[in-house]
């Protein structure tokens, strides 16, 4: 029998290594896996590599990994988010190296290695700053910029629903980065606010098949503000 | 001579966004054109998180968590609206779905260029968000932008000194001073505010202007910050 | 207003060129637009080329059109159907060019194609006759294959339902190659079981959305046999 | 001497594959394995036109026509199944998401190296459909084929004469002979049919075959041909 399901954050955290590369999604704070980031910081874990979209808000989840010390590195588009204070003062101070990629190649590079695509070309960043120190080639004229896959060893994502095969389904913008990092990982944690029948999901409905995901803790939402 | 208000300068684009439009919403100014397409039109706007038909700001009480825009701000979705995942709205931006791309800027050049992810103090943390993608993957890319810095420096300028996003890909600028296109031969101006010359127009802009035979005047009706907004 | 319905198939398919380059979705005879491709036979388009996964089966739809020496050349992953005659004849003739690609790399080149991804490195072919000619290239030291974008000046699509603006919903495994081949046309014309409201379908629910819809044509699906 | 049925090979290959496995059943042969999962385990079969979870062929009347599997053939989806795109199945089966590829075959080199997708015939047009994909991209890669050819030719042989799918895959084959691991050392035999002894075995393989020291008998319950098959 399939159960996917583990009976806490700390369970579903546990074997996160130092030195892991952990994929998280969200944008902003929508979609983002903050009870498993919290988790992530009870555990522990140092000099992670964190792959996100962005840098933290405020003092919960990602900024309080940063604040405390904990990643090494930060691979996202868009560390300037509202009140990013917590990484802020670790990159003024240089405590956390950035690597800033376009948010759309982040993203195409998460999915080429959940893809077992190496490697692709794309115009976006040709000539700029960011193509600096990368193979540039022309097709059809036009310059293109030689992009590689990104892989996590563990992807934090978060979902609307699941049943215990691990099939999840997403509300509205919640979606995100979600379905992209579940792909990409080794192991992939998913919180979800609720368990629902395996069946009671329409396959033509299911938004990341159960394949993709490896373990699913239930975080019930907090009422709406 | 009456500068419009950023809520003037999106008012503006919107007028010439057309029936059955794509459009990406950058952050900032851009995320308040979906407030002023006329009357009759259907245009679809696009988010990079991953929403199609992005709808105006929600009433009070009807405020949905999951339901954001580039910049954060809570949207609705119309209807017909459709969600993605983020690897496909960047498909839609990379792949030329997009009919047009509306973004803000620290800098544009008479050539196009575009720079609006970085200036030059080092001790402000840069952001790309999906500027880079947008730039290249739009079939136009529109900017909006105050004419000039807080303390008068021209934003439109002969070259960029900030890090360029993407060279050679802006068409059309609104500012709040004047909409311009951007030509093989540099900017040209279309419009102006009523009681701006040529002369000081130019004194503003660090580029050489052109004016349209037909230079219009600029004008948008009075609109207050909506409660909603 | 955003109508993209059009009134007829042959409408639907007027304005295909000789010569142009047609994606047609389906795997066998799920998910195939056969009545567009038989209103594109009518039309009389010649020296097509045609990307899709197989080479048409009994005499209808892409098995006519080749059978009537339409087409020059095939892009495909499996000519080899349930009954090919009209394929293998004209193959054995030498009246149709064949281009075989592995059925992930063709999909993956159409979704490059519909992404604004150039080229890619994938390991899929690497040491195989199907590499040949190719460049191959080692990324930790395994051999890859670059295979570059395909896109369509048309793609020919088949959903279950759509609304005005071009909103697409799939049934079952009728889905595969539609999303896919959506993206990668400069003319996408879906032909749909039927028509709903806008507004009817579930934003987290649409399977192709609008943006990559140019016309929406109503074929009832003939009763289940 | 009783060869095994290719529904006896297919439930052989059924009975090695644990609770909980993700596993893609390649055209012919391999889709019979699922009809043969050991009560209690659950695994969840995945089919290249974008069917995870595929069940046992239809109860009559009871036929979804836009429910097929990789061979064509109407299939049912169990509780707990989904739908993606092509792109999608791709990306599991190109990914390394897959914990098994059962694929039927030409030829099997002791290398490992897989034949199936061209003969040596020039006027038999090829077929690839997702074999180069599945061999590349599953954890594990396992071939279900018979022993010979219907002329009684070799199909596990030293070096492939027809084109390969992709070198050193095949880890394990079942065929109605016997039961191989690939290793390093080449063709080890696990499991091989009552009545047949190792020279026997041997003749009708074209490369050095080793025996494991537990070499058992490889035998299957007798299977009739469903109704619903």
């Amino acid at each position: 029998m399939i159960d996917k399901r583990v009976a806490s954050l700390a369970e579903a955290v546990a074997d996160v290594k130092d030195g892991s590369t952990v994929l998280c999604s969200g944008f902003g704070s929508v979609g983002e896996p903050v009870e498993l980031i919290e988790a992530l910081h009870a555990q522990g874990a140092r000099d992670l590599v964190i792959v996100a979209n962005n840098a933290g808000l405020g003092d919960t989840g990602l900024a309080r990994l940063i604040g405390s010390g904990r990643v090494r590195k930060i691979i996202c588009s868009f560390p300037r988010t509202a009140d990013p204070h917590c990484f802020d003062e670790a990159y003024r101070a240089g405590k956390i190296e950035l690597e800033l990629v376009p948010q759309g190649t982040l993203s195409e590079r998460i999915r080429a290695g959940g893809a077992g695509i190496t490697a692709f070309y794309t115009r976006v960043s040709a000539g700029t700053d960011i193509a600096k120190g990368k193979e540039v080639r022309l097709f059809n004229g036009e310059p293109h910029v030689l992009e590689e896959a990104i892989r996590g060893d563990f992807a934090f994502i978060r979902a609307e629903s699941a049943d215990r095969w691990g099939n999840l389904v997403y509300r509205r913008a919640a979606r995100n980065f979600n379905p992209v990092m579940a792909c990409a990982a080794e192991v992939t944690v998913a919180q979800v606010a609720r368990i629902v029948e395996l069946g009671s999901i329409d396959p033509d409905h299911v938004h990341t098949p159960g394949i993709f995901v490896d373990r699913v803790v239930v975080v019930p939402r907090s009422p709406r503000a | 001579m009456t500068p419009l208000s950023r809520r003037q300068i999106a008012w503006r684009a919107a007028q010439d966004l057309p029936d059955g439009a794509y459009v990406n919403l950058g952050i900032g100014l851009p995320t308040l054109v979906s407030d002023y397409i006329p009357e009759g039109r259907e245009v679809v706007f696009h988010s990079e998180n991953g929403v199609l038909g992005l709808g105006p700001a929600p009433a009070p009480g009807e405020e949905d968590p999951d339901l954001i825009n580039a910049g954060r701000g809570l949207v609705t979705i119309v209807p017909g609206g459709a969600i993605v995942h983020h690897n496909d709205a960047f498909l839609i931006i990379r792949g030329g779905h997009l009919d047009y791309s509306l973004l803000g800027a620290f800098q544009v050049s008479a050539a196009g260029d575009l720079a609006n992810w970085a200036t030059d103090d080092p001790t402000f943390p840069p952001g790309l968000g999906g500027a880079m993608d947008l730039a290249v993957g739009a079939k136009e890319v529109r900017v909006l932008i105050e004419h000039t810095t807080k303390d008068g420096r021209p934003r439109l300028v002969a070259r960029c000194t900030y890090p360029l996003t993407a060279a050679r890909c802006v068409k059309r600028i609104y500012t709040n001073l004047a909409v311009l296109d951007v030509t093989e031969a540099g900017f040209v101006v279309r419009e102006m505010v009523a009681g701006l010359d040529a002369p000081a127009l130019q004194r503003l802009t660090d580029a050489p202007l052109a004016f349209a035979p037909d230079c219009g005047v600029l004008k948008a009706p009075p609109l207050g910050e909506r409660a909603r907004g």
